[in-house]
């Protein structure tokens, strides 16, 4: 048991620290800090900054163009970045997709795939919900017929993040109608300037547009891009699910969060003092402050457990739980802390309306609230999680 | 002790719902919010013809109500429905009004004839109910208003002031001399504005004013209460109906052990809102009054956010959406935390009020 | 609405609060208050002195020899005997069993049974509970088969409070073994005198022993003691259990005990001032008396609408889970506020053993915070409870 | 960073599981806790034999461990196994007699032959380490100590007292004059007593002594915590099988949906507590030593209380009673809260020194 850094720990951050402080751009890591929302563009350019360095798919295998870290060296890259107000690595291909393709793709979807995510040729999205299906996925209905070298697609996806961006869509599919729940289901994946695929913005509570329902009216799709075999594809589902969820405790998250939220409260006044010095909010801020201190080491226990051969599996519901109850107490808290100037409501499409309103730091926060709500819903929401810790880790 | 509405005031809740019921609905309020004007004029007149505005006034002021159960029971209803017309303005400015002896404005408010807004709230000063940096000299008032409801819809700005005598209220008309407007949208779906004023002439009603202007923030406390309520109850029906309808797994979700159990949660936690809006409301007035509204205050930080959180949960994807109803009403009871002082404010004035 | 007592309401008040200062013992009200154990003598005298006043039943009808108060009067009650910290009225005959027997009873049972509830000649306790039954009452077990004119009684209760001072329990049995569930149950009349009662204590974590297994060896009941109709006992069940829970908030309780706290709050030195002026402890106690307030209320709300008539049924659910997390809360926060000095131990057999080891007002603190932990759990798990209000108040 | 336990660590940890899973039972500390004494002195000498005691003490101190992991390591199987052996006073006392150079006495504690308990609160000092009115003069003690630990089987006292020069360190055999006990049973079980002081001859071992406690009321608490996580380990095994054997209508209790949630949260709070303990011993002194404290003092406090309430209420009836395995368990998490300072002591704490 030991809690200090090695020393090759120790210099991989003091790199990590270097390469940011040179090479991250200044206009990037402003809108980071701000709240402001990213680009297509603005992600894209610090995906390929990244994969310049060779640090883009820090999980991925040496053989495959990863840097293959650890789970501590990959803590230490996502404190340094996030401190750094780096944007979030788009995850889609990079954790979720690759490595399933890696464990499960055939010799030729690895090399015509994995590389055009890492070059950023191809921007994944992912298709696994169903309008009415909730957290329920095996209960899903869109269909995918065989005929001849394609499979034919029709059905609908929906909360689709990001999927205005995406050109490639991996989805689940069901291809045996007759087949119980979470049998019959299959891995596809989907050009989506295929012929039959649209997509339409959600606008969510706070404003902004970042999910999508995509539909798909009888779309080809070559039987080549189907991954693993015929009416498995929920095996390759619960390993995307259960195995790669390297960042899904949020700790990077939280952390920045936590920075700014605390900032706030040194700016804020209340009454004739600083917020942070009022008895009650303090006490709310450190409580949260205390909880983070604890899940970011329980956070690096588990996946260094992970890392040692335990499979991580339902452990990893432990740290979207309690993960994702924290990031919504910071963003509580933060907008807790601006007080009545909280209210004043610039969503994304209102950009730049609340100049001269309320200070700088206010501008995201009640969005940012809101939309976070999502974090308990989205991805298997808390309850799914409650109940697969309930069954699986303690048996019940 | 009574527990039961007057026939009165029964009549005044039965035909507010009915009547809002029929002119509300998700789309029509979301078509509303993104328009300019923020809130329907027809639908204002009509309210004010239903004597919904009557209703915040004692007979002495032309009204037929007045009392704090009056008051809750309209604001009840404003929040149920989810609507957006500028009936806060009407009590608050209405109300300082009728008691500095202006009958006349009051009347035309009472008719709907006329929106007079109080602009009180200053950048950087918090929940602050004293003026910090606009000032009041020789007529003319100059400085930085924060937050003034419904300002692009007001004919009147109240306006608080440090005059030479203190603590002033001071009367503006809109297109006056100096006077500047920067309108946004709130995140309850209202409109607000910062209200600038260089120079701007004024006509000044009083001096001395904290206490009457407490009095009045006081009764407009219970209001956003009493709104607040009425979002729960709206909020719970609509997740009721969503647990009843949706099926996930085979079953409705109502039918899972642990949904039932946080609703029942929900469901105790709206009647200590209700009982502790009853609480404010019938010690408005009494030398018990800020005790209770600090209590109540308080109480409906903590269970409407329980609400607005636990509803959108329960709902899933759907209850993160823009146009479903619900957004609206966790939205409008999340943001109520942040108007005359939050959960925290509240329970440390509580504390105050309880040593004494 | 209206929230203001009426003159007689007020003057109601005045003639309790007069008749207190009077008639309740002081030796009485010390031992409330420093919350030492009463015994069975002093709930004796206590209840033999309202009921010279007429005061024993104020829940019952006049006819039976009740006063019939109405809700407020009821609240009123309450509130000054326990702000005189008067001994709580023993409900197992008075709120109970009374009402039952008023509704169900022949009018034998009740000329004999009402009047010796008032006189204290029988001392009734409850048997519902069985062990392995938990809060599912529809599986008990305990027999009585129809032999003659008596039914003969074989089988074991539990959880019975007090039981160690009645002489009289009415209990719920099993007389049709081959009626599903709730069917086939009976309630039945059993003096603890006969012949194959048994008795024995239940040490609880706290060292007190308020609880007993009441063991049944073929013991001969008349059939003269079955209340209604055989086989029907869980509709007499169920009555008792929503109708008769006027008390069920424990609002009386509950000021009591945040007096106390107060007072223990002002007492204690924290560094260099008083408990109550630590922001963190004034906060924790400001919550739950804000709790309390409105509880208060809703309490009121429901009794009275209950009495225009409107069956409070499921909403007493209500009452009885929020009106325990706050006693519990209350319990805990009196817990806190003692410091190290809440861990000298006391249970009832140590009496006068912390002389000099804390402050008068600390011995009970501990015991009574690990006692009612039972609150959620008997007369009905607060689980229990919050199914039932899902299913019965929001219809789920 | 590496968190897995060294080999040594490994083996300790095994011997000690076994031997303590061995030699206590429910039943076994139902009847340590009734009779006078209040543990085993036979587990005491076994302990120590195992090397139990020795690991609490650096190598130069005469033992071979020393670090926060070997504290946190022996105390969790202590409050795991629901052990009342004075190994708290073996680690206060012997620590703080090691840094002052006894050597000799520090050698039989580890031996399990001497028993020393620290002396440090006083009434109405609540968590205050320094001594308020127990005062050393000309060699003699004078006043009243608090709750000393496992004062009845202790052959020595070290008090602290305002002396001459400061906080002072004093050394006193039992049965010395003036002094007199007044022993008590705690709520977690374990034993304690009021010590009275009456111009006591006493020998002076250091003044200026409150760095020094503090040093070691840090690695107390420390032991406190481990103490808590081991007891809150064994609340949540005995709940998880109530709930997969007890049946109720119809079907084992975790099977229910409601019961499953909550388990999870406890699950969730228990790894939570884990990683508060492990943050505590690896920062154990370093310069972040009383923020870890601090921290993982507020969040076991918290922790705790949950894991005690919720497995007796999902326990039910049983779990009120006292013959339970639970109600041991249950009593020993809630009061650690009491010692060393509570949730809400060690929250201002670390709000402090985050400020700096």
């Amino acid at each position: 048991m030991d809690l200090t850094y090695t020393a090759e720990e120790t210099a991989f951050r003091e790199e990590v620290r270097a390469f940011l402080a040179e090479h991250l751009p200044r206009d990037l890591s402003e809108k980071v800090r701000l709240g402001r929302p990213l680009s297509k563009q603005d992600h894209e350019a610090w995906h390929s900054i990244l994969n310049g360095r060779g640090w883009l798919a820090g999980n991925w295998p040496k053989a495959f163009g990863g840097a293959e870290w650890t789970a501590t060296e990959r803590h230490i890259f996502e404190e340094e970045t996030t401190r750094a107000h780096a944007p979030r690595i788009v995850p889609f291909g990079l954790t979720m997709l690759g490595p399933v393709l890696q464990h499960f793709g055939t010799k030729a979807q690895q090399e015509h795939f994995l590389p055009r995510i890492l070059n950023g040729e191809h921007w994944w999205c992912q298709g696994y919900s169903e309008p009415g299906a909730g957290s329920d996925l095996a209960s899903l209905k869109t269909r995918a017929v065989r005929d001849g070298d394609d499979y034919v697609v029709t059905g609908q996806k929906t909360w689709t993040t990001l999927g205005q961006y995406a050109n490639w869509i991996f989805c689940l599919v069901r291809t045996d109608p007759t087949a119980k729940a979470q049998e019959g289901i299959s891995f596809l994946l989907i050009d989506m300037a295929s012929p039959g695929v649209t997509v339409r913005p959600i606008v969510l509570l706070d404003g902004g547009a970042e999910v999508n329902e995509v539909f798909f009216h009888d779309v080809r799709v070559p039987v080549a891009n189907l991954v693993g075999e015929e009416n498995k594809g929920w095996t390759y589902a619960k390993f995307l699910l259960t195995h790669e969820r390297t960042n899904i405790a949020g700790i990077g998250f939280s952390n920045a969060g936590l920075e700014t939220l605390k900032r706030i409260a040194h700016a804020e006044r209340d009454g004739a003092g600083r917020l942070i010095d009022n008895p009650l909010f303090a006490a709310r801020l450190a409580r949260v402050e205390i909880d983070l201190m604890a899940l970011s080491t329980t956070n690096l226990r588990i996946l260094s457990a992970a890392a040692r051969g335990q499979a991580p599996g339902a452990d990893s519901s432990m740290l979207k739980v309690k993960g994702t109850v924290i990031r919504q107490e910071i963003n509580d808290l933060t907008r807790r802390a601006l007080g009545p100037m909280a209210l004043p409501f610039v969503s994304e499409g209102l950009e730049g309306a609340n100049d001269g309103i309320a200070p700088d730091y206010a501008r995201p926060v009640t969005a940012q609230y809101f939309n976070n709500r999502k974090l308990s819903i989205f991805g298997g929401s808390n309850e799914v999680q409650r109940s697969i810790i309930a069954k699986q880790v303690l048996g019940l | 002790m009574n527990f039961t509405l007057t026939e009165d005031r029964q009549m005044m809740q039965d035909s507010l719902r009915r009547f809002l019921t029929d002119r509300y609905s998700a789309e029509r309020r979301g078509a509303l919010i993104a328009a300019e004007a923020g809130f329907d004029r027809d639908i204002w007149r009509d309210l004010a013809d239903l004597g919904a505005v009557a209703a915040l006034f004692g007979e002495d002021q032309g009204g037929f109500g007045g009392a704090g159960f009056d008051i809750a029971l309209v604001f009840e209803e404003l929040g149920r429905a989810g609507a957006l017309e500028p009936m806060m303005e009407a009590l608050i400015a209405g109300g300082l009004l009728a008691e500095m002896g202006h009958g006349d404005l009051v009347a035309r408010i009472i008719a709907g004839e006329l929106i007079v807004t109080l602009a009180y709230l200053e950048p950087d000063g918090r929940y602050d109910l004293s003026p910090r940096t606009t000032r009041l000299t020789e007529d003319r008032l100059s400085g930085h208003k924060s937050l003034v409801g419904h300002a692009e819809a007001a004919d009147l700005f109240l306006v608080t002031a440090l005059g030479p005598e203190g603590v002033t209220l001071a009367l503006v008309p809109r297109g006056a001399d100096g006077l500047s407007l920067t309108a946004y949208p709130t995140a309850d779906g209202m409109r607000a504005a910062e209200l600038r004023l260089d120079a701007t002439p004024a006509n000044t009603l009083l001096t001395g004013a904290l206490p009457l202007l407490e009095r009045h923030i006081a009764r407009a406390t219970l209001a956003c209460m009493a709104d607040t309520l009425g979002a729960m109850e709206t909020a719970m029906a609509l997740t009721i109906t969503h647990l009843k309808t949706r099926q996930q797994f085979g079953r409705p979700l109502g039918k899972f052990q642990v949904l039932q159990h946080r609703m029942a949660d929900l469901a105790i936690e709206l009647e200590q809102a209700r009982s502790a809006v009853i609480n404010a409301a019938g010690q408005l007035g009494t030398n018990q009054e800020a005790r209770h509204i600090s209590a109540a205050k308080n109480l409906m930080g903590r269970t409407a956010r329980l609400m607005a959180e636990e509803a959108i949960q329960l709902h899933g994807g759907i209850g993160m959406t823009a146009e479903y109803a619900l957004a609206h009403f966790a939205k409008r009871m999340v943001m109520a935390d942040h108007k005359f002082g939050d959960e925290d404010h509240h329970l440390a004035r509580f504390i105050a009020l309880s040593a004494t």
